[in-house]
């Protein structure tokens, strides 16, 4: 099993989640963050002072699937999350050894 | 109490015009019922000015850090509390007593002397004792709460408050009774309505010589001469401060008439809120459009500053400009916040709030336009005042915060500081279960 | 300024009514006692309406998200300062001046004409001019910031404040002449105490345009027919806002009584505030009880805008009702305001705050409902200015908002929308240190 | 409405004397004239205690975990909805009815009686009545919002809602009635100025009683003896909420003068004025010196609660304490506040916002404190009233409580309340964008 | 090691720490985040709108464990997060290749 | 390709920030969590009541890195988020298989 990890544009998330569940996709873990990147981030004024803004708010989804299914996830999230501008994000991703659902012990496939 | 001169001789040439010229209307009004009216304009205006207690705090809190937000309402709460029983410990005596010229009187516990009107002699202008004390007051603690938001996020809560008791029970009065006491300020011609700088500016000296002392927070002023920018954690309550201000000013400048008994007292205080709004609208659009102007940007909380900029530039004299006078007063007042406000931080004085741009320097300004509109004060008499208040504020003031840094200590640790002030001296958070950045 | 007829020839029936059966006791009052009082209700009643703004700026703050959350604080201390200076330049006159029956007058710069009073010619029923202008001045601002919830989250800083000045300086003080400046609809027998229709609605008819013209929020009308919900951020702050309109509408409605010179003057303010009371906590009921019934499950947006919708229903005519029937008024109001807000999103009209179900829906059955109380009101009177009202604000709004739209644009670009006015407009945040989702 | 004693009767020696000493004065204004300070006394204190209820919104909202900030809101408005109506329906004429010393009288609908004054005959003394019972309605609303503060987090609304309706038409009355009322209490020489027992314990009793029948909050009360901490979500908001109610007790204390009429009254305003604000300034710094004391640290939630200690502390008698005495009395409410809020823990009673230890315990405390100063007032007679009022509002609460909890239900499911009330009552969040832990 | 991600209702979060803490495991790190999954979330009506709340608040937790740690580890978190209901999350268990306490450099076991 | 994963202390980011760049990393995402760890939290006092602050706030940061330069990374975090006290927190390294720039689908090293 595959673990996807995407940092996209925080308006972006609910497209990405149908496009996902489309595929068959059950389930995904979202969470804020703050990214840094070739997307410097910006000069802002406060109160007469400038200084730069570093991190830039984004979005980082987890979704845990099977192996073969990775590939086609990681295409559609390039599909629903690009904006074709500097900063729509990356994708990562790593092997998980196990799944587990708690409510029921399932592993594996069976628990996503 | 002997009878006290108040702000009466203070009041100046304005007041004395108006009353002359409306003096045949004087007459008609009972004294007792005059008598009602007065008390009756000091606690109403008193209450809103209390208020502003509440101003100050959601103004300060909204703009420190969430670290640091709880111990903003500490210190504000504490603070306004602390200026009542210092101004009923010695403070109104000291200020309007009949010493001398250069303070009040070292009695202590004030209380209220009303036997004459209780056993029915009621004078022409009279009004309770007490109603007076509460309006005077609520100004003492407002230029406490100017302190306070100079220095957020980096003094430690106790030293504070000797600070705030000191300022609100000696300094304050001492200086006010120059003028407001009929003093020797006021003996020669200086002119100050509602307090642009027995309040304001007073406020503003106490806090910009604490900035000085106590020093920037860490990361303000960084090594390569950057700016850091700390902005506040929450604008709206930032916003609703200064709308709780704005509120609040109408019985600062309007209740400053001292008296409602006529339907002369009536036109000046109608007049006192209007020029009041229209210079803080003033100050608003003119803070609006020289941010704009100069950072292509329009800031808001230039435009709160620029609002505070404008009703203080607007209560040294607030009776006399016609409404465009008091526009224009304000507008230079929103323009001076804008403007001094990074000229701070260029002087390395960190002030959290913006503080003594929009009391301090329009104080000064405020002051000084007094000669605009009102005939009978000049120029001379103004910076006299504003440089001895300056000078007297600035000189204790200064004694007090290096006595108190030396003895007990001023500063939080570095470490206080990075984890916030919240947590380390008051050992809890202003919104433990929000996550902050 | 001339003398003007104000409310006076407007208060209809109801005012006449009780005036002549308290007259006996009229004659009493000293007329500089009376002259006080009046003016203190003025003063005392403005103030808390111009607090009126902080309401509306925490309630507007409170319903939208918080990406645009300091950019409606902006726009709310500004459209305050912008009302307070239009009001000065030429909107006092457009309402008040003489000229005719359709507009007041087209001087500029407002000023006090009190000559009389300080010459000691005090007339019954009197008041100090700048009493009035500041009281007349925070209605029009609460026209203004009817406008500013509805259109928030899109519209663009500027073009807002440049139709807020249009609105405030001429369209508002115009059809204002023609109820409150003794103008065609006053004198065809139209009743609107308070301003049901001249402040609430025309803020609303303003707000609707500007709605329509604007077009809806990014996602709000999804193209399946579903309806985007887009949570206020802080429902909090959004209570705290109606709370403080609350208060700020005792003066609103019982200021609205213009005097207070006299026991039955005091009788009638008494009986406003008790009416006024009484039809907010019967909106606020009724709201949930519609909500419980229609949704089960009660709102608490609906409950806040419940109370907005009794209060605005009872503005038309406080004075006459019974407590009960006060109570039926404001219950109406409540329940109008839970069917409207779907039905706008029904119409695809996006208005932020339910700014339209509460000032424009209940503004119109209240004026409706006066003949319900008032003998001296009509049915056909009240229509007829509801239509007038309604059909020239519209207008105006829609040809000035569809000037604005094609020369200096109205709407924040597609990605500024979605990114935020507060970091596109402002370049901050409102609340820079949380973690919003 | 019949001619009522109100709280006259009740005032007790402290006005007596003054009204004495001052008599020769008391002449002097016109009847009219005192009819209308007296009018706007009422309403302008009214106006200020109305926001009260704002201010225990704002306090509870901060001090209650997010998840259930939505439901504290709404339970804050609809219950001072709920208070207005069930006031105007049975709750006045059952408070100052004259039907015998235990109730005021059992009609429905209150409806204003000035025929006297609309005909012209104006008595020393009046008022409108309408005045007077906007006045006596805001009081019966402070009862209610006690008692959503002490129960918050885990009560259904609507149940809560159900014992408002009673609280607030028929509990709170029938006691009041007994002082207020004219009443047996107030005959057998009870004092209680302006209801520290009669508002704040009657409140408090109402809310202990259903702490203890509605039980903790889960996790309140640990197996192994240790107390749960929940930090309240946002402390500038509790604190914004004391700075309310501190302003809106000006109006409680000051406006139970009743009367504004006169020199001797307006003396007696200010003096109460100054007297509520030492006590709760040093309630601040007592409570702060207390928990320095004891725990090693200030704690900001106990200087808020403090301050509402020492205000409700001089409630019961705000007129004759010297500003010494009021500071004294302050302080010890001060200093209770802290030292009950763990010893309401020891009881395993839960109060998410200290509310019985301000409004309670100190209730009892200044009431206890009137003999101190008011030499008509006597313990036995004080503590005959907090007994009485303590019994009966208890046992018809628990009745109440009782017969809610076996019918309706009074408490949220185990998951409700771990879920918020938010959510599970009301289907919204508070602050539905902001990550909260 | 491995590191153990567990996704768990946030009102276990305190039940699921001391149950990790008895069974010897010195730290972890939690956070909060938003979860879509089989508990669909539920509709609600806001201003009289209808409209599905698509996230769920749940809270991560990271726990890195000695490899013959994990299990009991997952263990124990599945016995104290479960409720037994739909949406008591997923457990995914990953390799780490290092662990380093930054305080002391230490590295692999000695780190945690 | 390897995922450092670094807890430290939140006044430690901007300095942590400063180092990789300065040693050529292109991006990095953060995150506010919790800790639990040997510094225990402290008890703290409301209202009168003794509870122990299980939690304490410290920020997550994710960098995904060239595997040669892996060992570089967790020095310089070691380096700059190091201040000898306890709390300083921990440095997780994980394999990464697979790294997408979602703008252009570039792939591996070229996407970082
Ligand atoms: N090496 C990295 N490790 C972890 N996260 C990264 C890395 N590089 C970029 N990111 C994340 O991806 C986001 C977008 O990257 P950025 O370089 O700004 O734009 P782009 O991916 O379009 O070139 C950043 O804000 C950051 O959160
Ligand atoms: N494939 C997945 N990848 C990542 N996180 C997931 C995945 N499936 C579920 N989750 C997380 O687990 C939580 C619970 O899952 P859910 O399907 O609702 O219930 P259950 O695990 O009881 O079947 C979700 O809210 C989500 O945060
Ligand atoms: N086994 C672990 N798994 C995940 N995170 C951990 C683990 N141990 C510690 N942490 C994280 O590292 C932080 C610091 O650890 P701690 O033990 O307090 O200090 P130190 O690393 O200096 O010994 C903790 O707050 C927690 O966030």
């Amino acid at each position: 099993m595959k673990m996807i990890t995407a940092v996209i544009k925080p308006f972006k998330l609910d497209e990405v989640r149908e496009a996902l569940v489309a595929l068959g996709v059950n389930g995904l873990t979202a969470c804020e963050v703050k990214g840094y990147g070739r997307q410097k981030g910006h000069k802002e004024i406060y109160r007469g002072a400038e200084y730069a803004v570093s991190f830039i708010p984004k979005v980082r989804i987890d979704v845990a699937v099977p192996t073969d299914l990775a590939e086609k996830v990681v295409e559609e999230i390039i599909n629903h999350a690009k904006t074709d501008q500097i900063g729509d994000g990356k994708i990562f991703v790593t092997s998980i050894e196990n799944v587990v659902r708690i409510r029921t012990g399932e592993t594996d496939a069976d628990a996503l | 109490m002997k009878t006290t001169t108040k702000k009466f001789a203070a009041l100046g040439a304005a007041l004395l015009v108006s009353a002359l010229s409306v003096s045949p209307a004087l007459a008609a009004v009972d004294p007792e019922v005059e008598y009602v009216f007065n008390s009756l304009l000091f606690l109403v205006g008193g209450m809103v000015v209390m208020f502003m207690a509440a101003g100050f705090c959601m103004l300060e809190v909204g703009m420190v850090r969430s670290k640091n937000a709880a111990t903003i309402c500490l210190k504000n709460i504490s603070l306004y509390a602390i200026a009542g029983i210092m101004f009923y410990l010695v403070g109104y005596h000291l200020m309007y007593g009949q010493a001398n010229a250069y303070w009040g009187g070292l009695d202590i516990f004030w209380g209220a002397d009303d036997a004459g009107a209780l056993a029915g002699e009621i004078k022409a202008g009279g009004y309770a004792a007490g109603s007076d004390w509460f309006f005077q007051m609520v100004f003492c603690a407002t230029a406490a709460s100017i302190v306070s938001g100079t220095l957020a996020e980096r003094i430690k809560l106790w030293p504070f408050l000797a600070f705030t008791a000191i300022l609100t029970g000696i300094i304050y009065p001492i200086q006010g009774s120059w003028e407001w006491g009929g003093g020797w300020l006021d003996q020669l011609g200086f002119s100050d309505f509602a307090g642009s700088t027995l309040v304001h500016s007073a406020g503003g000296w106490a806090a910009i010589t604490g900035a000085v002392i106590l020093g920037a927070r860490q990361g303000k002023f960084l090594p390569n001469g950057q700016i850091g920018v700390f902005p506040g954690s929450s604008l709206p309550l930032a916003t609703l401060g200064v709308f709780i201000l704005w509120l609040g000013w109408f019985g600062f400048n309007g209740g400053s008439q001292l008296a409602l008994g006529s339907a002369g007292d009536a036109i000046a205080v109608s007049n006192i809120f209007i020029n009041t709004n229209l210079a803080a609208a003033a100050g608003v659009m003119a803070a609006m459009a020289t941010s704009q102007g100069v950072y292509k940007k329009v800031d808001l909380t230039m435009a709160l500053n620029g609002a505070i900029g404008g009703l203080v530039a607007i209560t040294a004299e607030p009776l006399t400009p016609t409404p465009g006078m008091a526009l224009l007063i304000g507008a230079i007042g929103g323009v001076l916040v804008v403007v001094t406000v990074p000229l701070l931080d260029k002087l390395k004085i960190d002030d959290v709030v913006g503080a003594i741009p929009a009391h301090l320097v329009c104080g000064i300004w405020g002051t000084l336009a007094v000669p605009l509109t009102n005939p009978e004060a000049n120029l001379g008499a103004q910076l006299l005042g504003i440089i001895a208040v300056g000078v007297f504020v600035s000189a204790v003031s200064t004694a007090l915060w290096l006595f108190l840094k030396h003895t007990i200590g001023i500063r939080a640790s570095e470490e206080e500081e990075l984890l916030g002030l919240d947590r380390t001296e008051l050992g809890l958070e202003a919104y433990p279960e929000f996550v902050s950045r």
